[in-house]
């Protein structure tokens, strides 16, 4: 059955939505947010894997045998502090962007740093 | 014993999942923010507070109970809270609620020209 | 010194309670964990009268059950009222006037008449509680004054 | 203590990096993060001579063994990058508090030298490792200070380009990311070695082609690959001078490290040329990068941009070494790596001196600098020689050593495509020479004193290292060729 | 854009209900601290520092889209031949989780697997969290710190009278609730080893019960409370624990991080060794959380008052 | 009764990112962002016991407290600047 894998394509689909919303979108708050999506949706990847029909929390319990894989979840846990400290940090840069250029949009930084280099002027 | 908890558990499951439904009606269905508020106010209180007790009734450990029981404070103590907030920003920033127009006072109508 | 010991009391229960494990090493790392609680939170200034009301202790548990029955009223009538559509509704926003001396009472009453479905607190200012109701009729009870008089009751207790 | 070098290469930046915090005053925190990477040096070195002599070297972590937990697996390879990155990251440092006077306010000094520190942590930390995932890990320590460090450049484009390469960094260890995931899925663990070994037992093979790709698209993002590189440029010219000199000179290299790592010892070459056309691909994608990042870099008015274009175009030759998947071609790999860092740290940080001097790259600015600032300019004429590849730099041996490999392979055009990519290298570094040497700066403009002496020994270290390599070829030529024998599984 | 944040923040949440559904409760309670809290409020003072407004045109999406969806059937390409869903023997379940599954308890003595894994087998990952975080409290640091003039008493306390006369009801229960708040965190910090918790969570919970502090009383005042320099130092010394947990291992004769020799027993080593090195974690991750918050709170502060001269 | 109880806040979880997209105010939004959050933690209790550990009702706890936190962050953010309802979210 082909349809065993439906969670992984949910989470895929999921996660092109992320990275579409990172390259289409000239907005940078929007872009992080579009990579918090991606991110995330790798999260939900990975725990996917980590799951096991019928078991539960590994977390040790009287008479329970079958446990879910805690190695992924792990490697999620770490994964997503790195998330937020990317976050943390495009964020900061989005707000001096701001101050610096008075926009957030790609376009328009892009424009004021032509016109720069054409004006020869540092 | 075991069966009364267990019924007495799925009526009150029951009622707060009505509620619940209800409320989120409620909130799709109200003219205005301010009327929302009141639906949500619905999921938050009763309802919560029937789903919880049901899943006290279920008879897990007392552990589980305690937590419970915390849960359900902590939501009922919080979540006025957080509306009255809200409602507090909403009317600072002059979003005027839809008055009933026909029972209008004076006073209201003092109300909603912007100060 | 009274609010700083009634804390300590439920802080010290609201940990024995959520924790389910009494080796002696975790009720240490309790006692310390209180400890530097109790720092942070004196540092800040937020134990008073206000933050700690045991001075209400006695009374609540009675106004609580009826504020509970309250709750449960109000809420089959809000329930009511979303199934029977928005015709039915008559918003009001009325100001009402609290008669609590302390902030305290206010609050409390204040918080009441957002719990309880179909009426918001919108505002607090003095003791003027703006209210935004989903009937008419909720103002009306309000007005009647039963639930302020029971939070100035309880508030006079001390 | 010998025993734990492994481990010791990383923790003592790392822990530099927190104490600096504490230390606060920015000098004292420059001599100390100057004596952490000192030390991470000297360990390189002692690491180094150990596998030489005895071969790899296995640590294990927290005491539990290889595949539960993680492992340092240290064979001439890891020792071989931890030494260039160490050794580059020391000599720069030394120049680093002279320039950061007027680049930097007082009050980000020390933060910057943790940031740097934290950085170095990263990279040693990528390539020490024998895990999968700890890869990632450092990957993002290292990237997350390297956009912070770039983002400290005075110039608000900084922030941009620090914008820039944060967006497609993270989608690059997020591609990485997926690789390592479905790599777990399909063989259950994350230990090279082990993937290593439990990679061929897989039999189907749909899974472990997209978790390669994912893994090389997102490396090669990192990497700067020639349709991949446009965050490049402009972090590196915008970038703090010692930043740009450390980065220009380590950055890439780790990535390019991982590449080798993965495609050789974890997929191994059979699997990795199969599945994916990397021999032509690659060979196309570094050609163009030659070509392509040559041509821009003529045309560029500001110093930094060229050179910043002119590592695009190295990454090809070394991408160009890499797709022969020959011993010898993966040896001119590893020696351009060697060798381009000694001369991009070199060329970087005189443009520092530069910058210290006159406060910008600009070309027109370097009119009349041969005379004003001869010792700088020298430096900076040797480093551009090395670049096209003069005999005795550095420059030519790895050239030579990557033609004859290409030659021995049978692969003619592409020689004598490298050589004329050379030739491009030629025309953008004379534009450099001929700006300084024939042209008068502008009437009115106030004289310039040669670089301080703080400035010029680093860069007069880095450049006699750019001759003494390019003359006594024998320590870098023999390692660079052990450890890509030992990624063949030839013993020489 | 608030709509976007606030989506994402609801995405946030989503996942979070997702990972408890897969049995994931750590990652779960970390995703809804982080990915509904933390994240959602920076982007939220982001928003608010970089205003609404957004252009609406886009030039052609085409290229975004071809790459999208290149990367995207990959994917699904290559999941063809993974193992099914929840299979179990799919064999990322086979090699190396069973020994966490079967002896962690043994070896460590951790009911909660998780929790031995991170901070046990694969404790050096967890130095590479710290460290990370460490970086992005130290890089926003460098970014968006300001210097201040210093404000007089006075004008706090006159804040705080107006506040208290504006705020009354979030203001008392909010003081009601930071002690426990507080305590909370802490009792997730030390029952990280029985259940879902450990010291990322705790340091994000005590972050958030400062977070609605300054919220609520103003940044000066928690100026006041919270010395700066103080968090800072804090934010190193939790690297700092965690790593001379490792060296003193190394000097008890075990290799980095090995913390059966840090007593004579090897479980009561383990169980030592975890504790501290989750007290490092909890102590950097609530400094450094503090110190973003504060960060983007006071550059905010600075941008106001800055268009308050110019205009 | 479990499930159904968890399939209806389901229900009304969706109902609330309908409100949430609609808007029309920022302040709608908020509010179905909080609803949304109460009803989270209440799925999550009801989850526990679905599956049959109920131990873990530490995280619906969280839940709440980070709702309530985040919420009263946008509102004060909300309230500092000065959104008006009548402007254009995008």
């Amino acid at each position: 059955m082909i349809l065993g894998l439906y969670n992984y394509w949910i989470v895929v689909v999921l996660m092109m939505i992320g990275l579409y919303i990172i390259i289409a979108h000239g907005n940078l708050i929007k872009k992080i947010v579009g990579l918090n999506i991606f991110q995330t949706s790798v999260f939900i990847f990975y725990i996917s894997i980590g799951n096991v029909e019928g078991g539960t929390a590994p977390i040790w319990g009287e008479g329970i045998t079958l446990y879910s894989n805690p190695l992924p979840h792990v490697l999620i846990l770490t994964a997503i502090v790195v998330g937020i400290a990317t976050t943390a940090l495009g964020l900061a840069l989005a707000v001096r962007l701001k101050e610096a250029y008075g926009s957030i949009e790609e376009d328009d930084i892009q424009a004021m740093d032509d016109q720069k280099t054409d004006n020869k002027h540092c | 014993m075991e069966t009364i908890l267990s019924i007495s558990s799925a009526l009150c499951l029951l009622i707060g999942s009505f509620l619940c439904l209800s409320g989120g009606v409620g909130i799709l269905r109200f003219p205005d923010f301010y009327t929302r508020m009141h639906a949500v106010g619905v999921t938050d209180t009763l309802a919560a507070a029937m789903i919880l007790i049901g899943l006290m009734l279920q008879g897990p450990e007392w552990i589980a109970i305690l937590k419970l029981i915390m849960i359900l404070l902590m939501t009922l103590f919080i979540s006025p809270t957080a509306s009255h907030a809200l409602a507090q920003a909403a009317i600072r920033n002059s979003l005027w609620p839809l008055i009933d127009t026909q029972q209008e006072t004076a006073e209201e109508k003092s109300h909603r020209t912007p100060s | 010194m009274r609010h700083t010991i009634s804390l300590s009391i439920g802080l010290l229960l609201f940990w024995l309670l959520n924790s389910g494990h009494y080796t002696l090493m975790i009720l240490s790392l309790c006692v310390v964990s209180i400890v530097i609680v109790l720092t942070i939170v004196h540092k800040m200034d937020v134990v008073d009268h206000e933050a700690q009301p045991v001075h209400l202790s006695r009374k609540f548990p009675a106004y609580s059950l009826w504020l509970s029955k309250e709750i449960v009223l109000s809420n089959v009538t809000v329930v009511k009222h979303i199934w029977l559509g928005n015709e039915s509704l008559s918003p009001t926003l009325t100001t009402l006037k609290a008669s609590q001396i302390t902030d305290m009472g206010k609050v409390i009453y204040a918080s009441s008449i957002t719990l309880t479905p179909g009426t918001i607190a919108l505002d607090l200012v003095g003791d003027r509680i703006m209210v935004h109701s989903l009937l008419r009729d909720n103002i009306t009870a309000l007005e009647s004054g039963e639930m302020d008089r029971r939070v100035s009751r309880l508030e006079a207790q001390c | 203590m010998l025993a734990h070098l492994p481990i010791l290469q990383v923790i003592v930046p790392l822990l530099a990096a927190p104490t600096c915090l504490i230390l606060r005053k920015p000098s004292l925190v420059w001599l100390f993060t100057l004596l952490a990477s000192a030390s991470a040096f000297v360990i390189s070195i002692l690491l180094l001579q150990q596998v030489m002599a005895e071969g790899t070297l296995i640590y294990e972590l927290g005491g539990w063994s290889a595949p539960w937990g993680i492992e340092y697996r240290i064979d001439k390879l890891n020792a071989f990058l931890a030494l260039i990155i160490s050794g580059v990251s020391t000599v720069v440092l030394l120049a680093a508090h002279t320039s950061l006077e007027k680049e930097i306010p007082q009050d980000r000094q020390t933060l910057f030298y943790i940031l740097y520190l934290l950085s170095l942590t990263g990279m040693l930390g990528i390539v020490t490792t024998g895990d999968a995932f700890n890869v990632f890990v450092f990957l993002e320590i290292s990237s997350l200070s390297a956009y912070a460090l770039i983002a400290l450049g005075k110039d608000r484009r900084a922030l941009w380009a620090s914008f820039q390469y944060l967006i497609m960094g993270t989608i690059g260890a997020t591609f990485i990311l997926i690789g390592i995931g479905l790599m777990y899925q399909m063989t259950g663990t994350l230990n090279m070695a082990d993937l290593a070994s439990r990679l061929p037992e897989v039999p189907q093979s749909r899974t472990l082609f997209t978790a390669y790709a994912f893994f090389i698209v997102g490396v090669c993002l990192k990497l700067a690959l020639f349709p991949l590189h446009l965050w490049l440029p402009n972090a590196y010219a915008y970038a703090p001078s010692i930043v740009t000199a450390f980065f220009a000179a380590t950055s890439t290299k780790v990535a390019i490290y991982l590449l080798i790592r993965f495609t050789f010892s974890v997929f191994g070459v059979e699997f990795s040329f199969s599945v994916l056309p990397l021999e032509t691909l690659f060979l196309a994608l570094g050609l163009l990068g030659i070509f392509v990042a040559s041509t821009t870099a003529i045309y560029q008015n500001n110093v930094k941009h060229v050179f910043a274009y002119s590592s695009v175009a190295q990454i090809g030759y070394m991408i160009v070494g890499f797709s022969m998947a020959t011993s010898a071609g993966l040896t001119a790999t590893l020696l351009h790596l060697f060798n381009h860092a000694l001369m991009k740290s070199a060329l970087f940080l005189a443009l520092g001196a530069v910058v210290y001097r006159i406060g910008s790259a600009e070309l027109n600015d370097f009119r009349g600098l041969g005379r004003q600032m001869p010792l700088t300019m020298t430096a900076i004429v040797i480093g551009g020689l090395s670049l096209i590849g003069i005999p005795l730099t550095v420059g030519f041996v790895s050239k030579w050593v990557l033609v004859v490999a290409a030659i021995e392979n049978g692969w003619w055009p592409v020689a004598a495509l490298i050589l004329l990519g050379s030739l491009l290298a030629v025309v953008y570094v004379w534009r450099i020479v001929e700006t300084a040497y024939f042209k008068t700066p502008e009437p009115g403009r106030k004289p310039v004193k040669e670089a301080p002496i703080t400035f010029l020994a680093p860069v007069w270290i880095l450049v006699s290292a750019n001759i003494y390599f390019g003359i006594d070829t024998r320590l870098s030529v023999e390692v660079a060729q052990a450890a890509a024998e030992s990624l063949f599984g030839v013993s020489p | 854009m608030f709509a976007v944040v606030m989506l994402s923040g609801i995405y946030g949440l989503l996942s979070a209900s997702f990972f408890v559904v897969m049995d994931a409760v750590d990652v779960a309670f970390t995703e809804a601290s982080v990915g509904a809290g933390i994240s959602t409020l920076l982007m939220l003072t982001a928003v608010a520092m970089t205003g609404r407004t957004e252009h609406v045109t886009r030039h052609k999406p085409y290229l975004a889209f071809a790459v999208v969806f290149v990367t995207g059937c990959l994917l699904i390409y290559g999941t063809l031949d993974m193992p099914y869903f929840g299979s179990p023997d799919a064999p990322s379940h086979q090699h190396v989780a069973p020994r966490y599954i079967n002896d962690s308890m043994q070896e460590t003595g951790m009911p909660n697997m998780v929790t031995s894994v991170l901070a046990s087998y694969r404790g050096f990952d967890t130095f590479g969290e710290v460290t990370v975080i460490f970086t992005a409290g130290i890089g926003v640091l460098a970014l968006l710190s300001v210097v201040r003039g210093r404000e007089s008493d006075a004008e706090i306390e006159t804040l705080n009278d107006s506040m208290h006369e504006q705020y009354l009801i979030l203001r008392i229960v909010i003081k009601m609730l930071i002690p426990f708040i507080l305590l909370y965190a802490f009792y997730v910090q030390f029952h990280g080893d029985f259940g879902p918790g450990g010291g990322f969570q705790a340091g994000v919970i005590f972050a958030s019960a400062i977070i609605l502090y300054v919220m609520l009383f103003g940044l000066g005042t928690a100026r006041r409370v919270i010395n700066q320099s103080f968090i800072q130092i804090l934010s190193a010394i939790g690297v700092l624990i965690y790593g001379c947990v490792g060296l003193v291992s190394i000097l008890n004769g075990g290799s980095f991080l090995d913390y059966s020799v840090l007593s004579d027993d090897a479980l009561a080593g383990q169980h030592l060794g975890i504790l501290l090195i989750e007290l490092g974690v909890g102590c950097t991750v609530a400094s450094v959380m503090i110190i973003i918050f504060f960060k983007f709170a006071e550059r905010n502060e600075y941008i106001q008052s800055k268009n308050g001269k110019s205009t | 009764m479990l499930i159904a109880a968890t399939l209806a806040i389901l229900v009304v979880m969706i109902l609330a990112i309908i409100r949430g997209v609609l808007g029309p105010t920022l302040y709608d939004r908020i509010l179905a962002v909080n609803m949304f959050g109460t009803k989270t933690v209440l799925l999550i209790s009801l989850l526990g016991f679905v599956m049959g550990r109920p131990e873990f009702l530490d995280i619906a706890m969280v839940y709440a407290l980070i709702n309530f936190v985040s919420v009263i962050c946008i509102l004060r953010y909300s309230d500092a600047f000065g959104f008006k309802p009548q402007e254009k979210d995008s």
